[in-house]
């Protein structure tokens, strides 16, 4: 973990206020685990002030240019406008110096490949869970991935994914692309086929509560990735601590979701403090 | 200035002395946004900077506020973490063993809910040999009184520092908050109760709301407004303080740039503290730890307490 | 919502009353900074607005303070005018024939430099037929007083607001000073003494050095921070003061856009005045009037009034 | 006067530190008059906060495109990069969209051919007395024009003014160009050439200074262009008040330069006050 300044490789929209930037990060990929995030930096000067935190999508390198220089390593992410700083994100090109701080966090957790693997993410969750699967993928394992979004616009990086060997299954609110319907009714069925699954979610917040909900019924243990809003990233501030199980007044428990996460293993949150934070917005990692 | 030219010139003298600890230079963290040192270990070298603050200490483990604790607004952020921290017996069993290996002056924030938890945490702080001094935040409610804040009032404040003082055998830094009508009658009466510097300031208190939610946009409501938008309130207390008290002062208060630590230590702080720009750049004290010294060598100071107070009327 | 659905929905009522002036929509200037109103008259129509605010009127002419008055700070700037104005008979006699021309209340903002002269003030507006309200600074020294200033000492606050209601035939609205421990207790003595309404924020006071002369950056060495970097410490000061007062209150600070007026309106602003925000878009207040009622027609409000102190706890 | 929403025509560095900006301003040039100055907004975000004052160079028109269009107006500036807000300037392109208030402020009085007529200006003084010299040239008015700069970089748009048919001197600091010594010192020999001089003059303080004491001495008509720091430039703030003649603590005198000037006849203003400010940046209009 570093902070890099350094420069944007490339920009592009890859879906209606989607936006997929791969940044110059040399050493980046042999530290970066999947579910970790990295603090951006906008710019130098201001506004904003605080860095955006932004999950990994993946790393790689370019291949060496004609003029004989070494591969050119990269970090990618794939981020949606919502405000101030990712309009701004938006607008750069390559070449921009920029500055990134990572990998930070713990990723998920994943040894043995016994089980098949159910990835389920919505919209800008989908982002950490590609890293993922690609690893899963490399150790032999089965995966799944449940995409769900409100319109075929939220639904990303499809062809990435079967590439990888994926078997995808869509769902959209509107039933503009896969099956219509919520991608929680998709877990509902393909837990009933495998009920050894494992699981791994990143999404909005009333989402991974209903993914939460199920899994605790079919009883297979779930990894979440939760996304709290931060200004250090690396657990100095403790701006961005979630309640964890057991939580009372009396005996408060907080965890960094910064340092301790973003990936935590669903049975140790609080579910019942998450599921209030109504505020939370879409898009995690 | 060119790069030859700089060669030959002798670096400046960059150390001070605060309360009677000397510190390599003038440049630490502020409590609360460096953690206990160990979280920025991997972007800076500790041993660079003046000294380590650490967060808020209280006697028992303290949870802190509900989520969402923090807010970014225009050139600033608020933040309500409550006082978040892990209580002085697992500082001392889990943080301190870290700090006792850096070659840094390690300054304890620390703070109580009551009058006699203040005085309780101040003794403990002298069982630890390495902690160089205690930075007493007087900026929270005093629970048996209502929750009046210590440090807004005078009598308060001066009755705090004066238990603190009797119980800790260490230099004692008291730090003020800027929620006040003259900061200086504040200044005044830690100074006279026995405060060996002053530390200010603190955050405004501020809120902010989601107007399409139309809740505020940190759980507790209110938060402390801190980064370059207090900035120039900052200048202004400390600049207040320094004419009226005779210890020295540590300047607090949206520093992002060597140029704004400059503008605190030529209207008389001794000594600056770094708070929210850690969050932007990890490594941000080297940088203006760097920029002083360059300020210095530009304008042919060899010593950089030179600059301190040397503010022309 | 697109162009076809907001033709047939209604347009929201945008008219409030303040302290019995009923104003066409929540949003004037700030004192101070839109002169006497016919400075911004080529730029925008000055009975789209709320009302006119009119820069600080005393008894005599004042010169004001040396220069340089003003300098930015980051999101933000610094002004120390001194309150400079051409004194209540040249406003009467060469302002007013200009404001008599334009539909839109005219609010005096008024000072003095002792209580008798903000007495005196009081009673000359009564004169002037045309003036909708009164708004009074309290935020100037006592220069009978050693120079305390009224605004902060709830006691000279409730004596000047005290005589001025006795004097004034106009409703009355009290303009506060950020720069206080506790506003609510300035603002419980304001609303007992007599004030119609309650305008808040006026200026924090702060200070900005420039590093290569060693000067203060503004001839005064102080001077008030106005502009976005102010807004959270005013929307807290609002919010206090909402849930202290029965008056209506006026909100002011950092407004830069229609969000941030909302924001002011949530936590329970009958109204809002802009300041620094004109210098940066002469026209910005028909902007944050135009962003405030299309935000009414996309959450479905058919009256603007229902936005105020609509804050969810 | 009126607040233009427009985009940038063209944005050049014409000396090291000193760039040449062309903005899009219908009607502007029938309104300005020279000694004018626009108020600028640099971009729509912060920062800067608050607008900043520049003369006019020139206004015109670029002769109309091939498609047919109408020709476009421009008002066109010259300034230095000194601080954040003109960093940030340097930096835009054409096509940008930036915001500008003008024409503001009284310009230059100049009503009969009488006499010579003396601009002198200092560094990115120069800037609004272009404008006038091309009035005053049209008026038929013999013109000399004195410049003066630290190096040869500050000594700007030459050959502009040249080609306006206007006599030019040029001293600097360092004999790089011109004359080596002060400008002040030209103006010295001028007026003892032509006694029935007029002078105008615009630059950094001191030289304003020397300026007046020598006018005073040969006892000439000077009209001087100032800069005060700004936050309206349309009289409302009262920040940009300098001391008028006559100013006492008693009976105080302060005028707006924004409104009264940025020029002002010489003898209406307080030197002793306005030598004192020395902090008082170079370049003005
Ligand atoms: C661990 C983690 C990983 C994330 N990964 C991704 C990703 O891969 N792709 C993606 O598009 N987004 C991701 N997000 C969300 C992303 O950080 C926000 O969308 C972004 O910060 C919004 O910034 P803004 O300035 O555009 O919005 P604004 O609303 O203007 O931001 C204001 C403040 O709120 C914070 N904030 C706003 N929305 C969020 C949010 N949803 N989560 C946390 N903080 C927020 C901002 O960081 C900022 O401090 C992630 C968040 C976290 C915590
Ligand atoms: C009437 C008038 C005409 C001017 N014409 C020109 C011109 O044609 N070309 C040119 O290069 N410059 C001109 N200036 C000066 C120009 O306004 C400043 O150089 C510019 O504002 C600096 O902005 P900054 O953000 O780069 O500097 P910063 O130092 O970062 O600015 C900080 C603040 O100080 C103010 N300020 C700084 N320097 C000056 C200054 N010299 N005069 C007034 N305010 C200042 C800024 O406007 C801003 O509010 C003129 C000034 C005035 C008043
Ligand atoms: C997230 C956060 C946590 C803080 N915690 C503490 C604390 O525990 N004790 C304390 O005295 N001050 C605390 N502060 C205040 C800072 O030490 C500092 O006084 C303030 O942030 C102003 O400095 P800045 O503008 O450089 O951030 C905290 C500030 C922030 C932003
Ligand atoms: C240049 C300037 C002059 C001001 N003059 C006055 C004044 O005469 N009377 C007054 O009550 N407030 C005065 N104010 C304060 C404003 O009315 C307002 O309270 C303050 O600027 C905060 O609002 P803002 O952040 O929108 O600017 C002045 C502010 C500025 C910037
Ligand atoms: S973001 Fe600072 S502790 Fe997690
Ligand atoms: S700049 Fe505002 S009055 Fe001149």
């Amino acid at each position: 973990m570093k902070n890099y300044r350094t420069k944007i490789i490339s920009n592009q929209e890859i879906s209606p206020g989607y936006f997929r930037m791969k940044i110059l990060a040399p050493d980046f990929g042999e530290k970066a685990h999947p579910g970790q995030f990295i603090m951006f930096r906008v710019q130098r000067s201001l506004p904003p002030l605080l860095r955006r935190p932004f999950g990994i999508f993946q790393t790689g390198s370019l291949p060496a240019d004609c003029d004989g220089l070494p591969p050119k390593e990269f970090v990618e992410i794939v981020y949606k406008v919502v405000g101030s700083g990712t309009s701004i994100m938006a607008e750069l090109h390559e070449g921009d110096r920029v500055e990134l701080l990572g990998p930070l966090g713990n990723g998920f957790d994943y040894t043995s490949c016994e089980g098949e693997k159910i990835l389920v993410g919505g919209g800008i969750g989908l982002v950490p869970l590609y890293m993922l699967a690609g690893e899963l993928i490399a150790k032999g394992c089965s995966v799944r991935l449940l995409m769900g979004g409100r319109t075929r616009d939220d639904i990303l990086a499809v062809t990435e994914f079967e590439r990888l060997g994926v078997e995808t299954y869509i769902s959209t609110d509107d039933g503009s692309l896969g099956e219509g319907g919520l991608v929680t009714q998709v877990l509902e069925r393909k837990l009933q086929e495998y009920p050894d699954a494992e699981v791994f979610t990143c999404g909005p917040m009333p989402m991974l509560s209903v993914v939460h909900d199920i899994c605790t019924d079919y009883k297979v243990p779930l990894q979440v990735s939760l996304e709290e809003s931060m200004a250090c990233g690396v657990g100095a501030c403790l701006g961005c601590v979630v309640k964890g199980a057991g939580h009372t007044e009396e005996n408060p428990s907080y965890l960094c979701s910064c340092k301790v996460g973003p990936v935590f293993k669903s049975q140790y949150l609080d579910w019942a403090a998450l599921g209030q934070n109504d505020d939370s917005c879409g898009g995690c990692a | 200035m060119n790069e030859l030219d700089k060669k030959v010139v002798k670096r400046p003298n960059m150390s001070v002395e605060i309360a009677g600890i000397k510190l390599r230079n003038p440049v630490m963290p502020a409590s609360g946004t460096f953690g206990y040192g160990e979280e920025y270990a991997p972007f800076l070298d500790l041993e660079e900077i003046g000294a380590i603050v650490t967060k808020g200490l209280s006697l028992k483990p303290k949870a802190g506020n509900p989520t969402p604790r923090i807010a970014e607004t225009t050139s600033g952020m608020l933040n309500a973490i409550g006082l978040q921290n892990v209580g002085i017996d697992a500082f001392i069993e889990h943080k301190m063993p870290f700090l006792r290996t850096v070659n840094t002056p390690v300054i304890a924030n620390f703070f109580g809910n009551t009058l006699e938890e203040y005085g309780e945490v101040a003794k403990r702080l002298n069982d630890i040999p390495e902690i160089a001094a205690a930075e007493l935040n007087i900026s929270c409610p005093n629970v048996k009184q209502g929750g009046i804040v210590f440090g807004t009032d005078p009598k308060a404040a001066s009755e705090v520092v004066r238990l603190v003082r009797k119980n800790l055998q260490k230099p004692l830094i008291v730090k003020l908050t800027p929620n006040v009508t003259d900061i200086t009658v504040v200044a005044r009466a830690v100074e006279e109760a026995g405060a060996d510097a002053i530390a200010c300031i603190n955050t405004l208190t501020g809120m902010s709301v989601d107007i399409h939610t139309r809740k505020p946009r940190i759980a507790n409501r209110t938060g402390g407004l801190s980064g370059p938008a207090i900035r120039p309130v900052a200048v202004r207390m400390v600049h207040q303080v320094v004419q009226t008290v005779s210890v020295p002062v540590i300047g607090i208060g949206g520093i992002m740039r060597a140029m704004d630590a400059l503008e605190f230590l030529i209207v008389g702080a001794s000594a600056v503290q770094v708070g929210t720009a850690n969050f932007v750049d990890p490594a941000v004290m080297l940088t203006i730890i760097d920029g002083i010294e360059e300020f210095c060598l530009d304008e042919g100071i060899d010593d950089v307490r030179q600059l301190i107070g040397s503010l022309k009327l």
